[in-house]
């Protein structure tokens, strides 16, 4: 938990570390007893430069909690530079959030130590260690009917629409969009990308399409332009086809 | 008592089975098989005659302290050895998944759910809530879940349909509404 | 002894739990609490001082036997035992939390941890040492939870009162007020 920070040779101990602390606030706990510094006015300059080089060192970079709270701390830094005048009396503190904080949760840490002390001593006495009569019924087993119901709300209320994802596997079709745009070429000097792949078209078809494309202006049957980027494509036919 | 049959006894009561001699002498490797007999000796002349509840039985090789007979059928009845179990939050939710949706798959549990099932599922197969009733189709034919007889035993249902339909339920389970003013 | 202390050691050593005063009286229906608190307190006597290697505690609102702390290190290196479980330090910061914020949804213990706490109450639920109390107000009615008897039985403890009180812990919760201008 609290214990100080290993050095990490290499990037393989992110798992390890992360577990050294139970979460930013702790670790920011650990870096101010470590300095022995005031909670109450923290400097924040300083320990936020601190809690980024460790979150560097030990690879915890890459956990959101605890971006979060560097970002929280970089924000607090860059509020405390701001300019004030002296006689602003509205003046909030922008550390007084996280002074609260630290304070709360120091607070449940002093608790953890109680409570692992309570649980250690406990466990130096052992209870019966068997259920004394095999020949009687297993426990019995009791579901509430609305606890069921209210499992099966909140697992609704997880979906709001039903709607599973299945990935089915579908091959591109460049065949088929090659034959369908030559058939519109024969009918069109002229095509817009959205002639070819329609309003909603699944990604598979783009990809089709996009081949099919690239391959018959590679045969010189089409010339693909586009004016400007990001405009439409435009897709002429590179040779006037004698009429069907 | 001697120290050893005391160190014996708090053995004994934490054991969760017999414990031989020979097992009971590993706990004071000076004391010798000799010395651990007497204690034993000592503890059961202790533990026996009319003044204990208990009494320290030689059983399957080894010793172990049982509850006397007579008060036997007294503690079944109360049956304090077990609690009643009550399922996890996590459990009733793929309960109610594999209730409404089986013939399910794990992976449609998990999907649904938002997180990893496999244990969950295990235990509920362990428990008899839930068996497996076909395989589905595609990669690995995966195991496909349902709910046993059991399942409705439980909850006191006659079969399935009796579950309410799920358009139904966000109104069953609304709290009461509070009495309107006359 | 009396018939009445023995039955209930009977009942005592074989639960492999705490049990309560009310409970132990459902054993002999006719006694009463009053006449089943006595037997206790002779049992306790009886069992007390250096001459047992159990003991009968008082914890979890209940009581039940365990063996003495001097012999925990030998019976444990025996392995006779059932080991206990250790819990880790997130289990023991989210517990410390849902003990004194009880009845507390799970958004407030992450607040106060700083991290994803989902998991570890979870874990916390299907080891029975935290329990869903009831339903709060606002989005969703997210689920409470509170601690249950178990919770109190690893911990050693007769009731929640024997936690320290907040203001008894050398950090004060409150940031200092703002110095009021003079």
């Amino acid at each position: 938990m609290t214990t100080p920070p290993v050095a990490v040779q290499d990037g393989a101990g992110f798992v390890v570390e992360l577990e050294q602390f139970s979460g930013p606030l702790d670790l920011l706990l650990h870096l101010i007893h470590e300095d022995e510094l005031d909670i109450t006015d923290l400097p924040v300059a300083k320990i936020a430069d601190q809690f980024l080089a460790v979150i560097n060192e030990l690879g915890l970079n890459q956990a959101a909690d605890y971006l979060e709270m560097a970002a929280r701390l970089l924000r607090i830094k860059a509020q405390l530079l701001l300019p004030r005048r002296a006689e602003d009396d509205e003046w909030e503190d922008p550390r007084a959030e996280l002074v609260r904080r630290l304070l709360e949760y120091q607070q449940i840490r002093e608790l953890v130590d109680w409570l692992a002390r309570a649980a250690a001593r406990r466990a130096e006495q052992f209870g019966r260690g068997f259920a004394p009569e095999p020949t009687a019924p297993p426990a019995e087993l009791v579901i509430d009917l609305n606890d069921l119901l209210a499992a099966a709300e909140r697992v609704i209320a997880l979906i709001p629409e039903p709607v599973l994802h299945r990935v089915v596997p579908r091959p591109l079709d460049v065949e088929g969009a090659t034959a369908k745009i030559e058939a519109l070429l024969a009918q069109r000097e002229e095509l817009a990308w959205r002639d070819v792949v329609g309003e909603r078209a699944e990604t598979v078809e783009v990809l089709s399409v996009f081949i099919a494309l690239l391959e018959l202006a590679r045969r010189g049957a089409l010339r693909l332009r586009q004016p400007e980027p990001f405009s439409p494509i435009v897709i002429r036919r590179e040779r006037p086809r004698e009429a069907a | 008592m001697s120290a050893l049959a005391k160190l014996l006894e708090a053995a004994l009561f934490a054991a969760s089975r017999p414990l031989t001699a020979q097992e009971l002498a590993t706990l004071e490797p000076g004391a010798g098989e000799a010395a651990v007999r007497a204690a034993l000796d000592e503890l059961q002349r202790r533990y026996a005659g009319e003044d204990h509840g208990v009494e320290l039985v030689q059983i399957a090789q080894g010793w172990q302290f049982l509850t006397r007979r007579e008060y036997a059928e007294t503690i079944e009845r109360a049956q304090f050895a077990l609690r009643t179990r009550r399922l996890s939050p996590a459990a009733l939710e793929t309960l109610a998944i594999v209730a409404y949706r089986q013939p399910v798959g794990r992976l449609e549990v998990e999907e649904i759910r938002g997180v990893d099932s496999g244990a969950v599922l295990d235990k509920l197969l362990e428990r008899g809530l839930v068996e497996i009733v076909s395989r589905g189709e595609g990669l690995g034919r995966p195991l496909l879940y349902g709910t046993t007889p059991q399942f409705l035993e439980i909850l006191g249902l006659r079969d399935l349909d009796e579950l309410p339909r799920l358009d139904e339920l966000s109104v069953a389970l609304r709290p009461p509404a509070p009495a309107e003013p006359e």
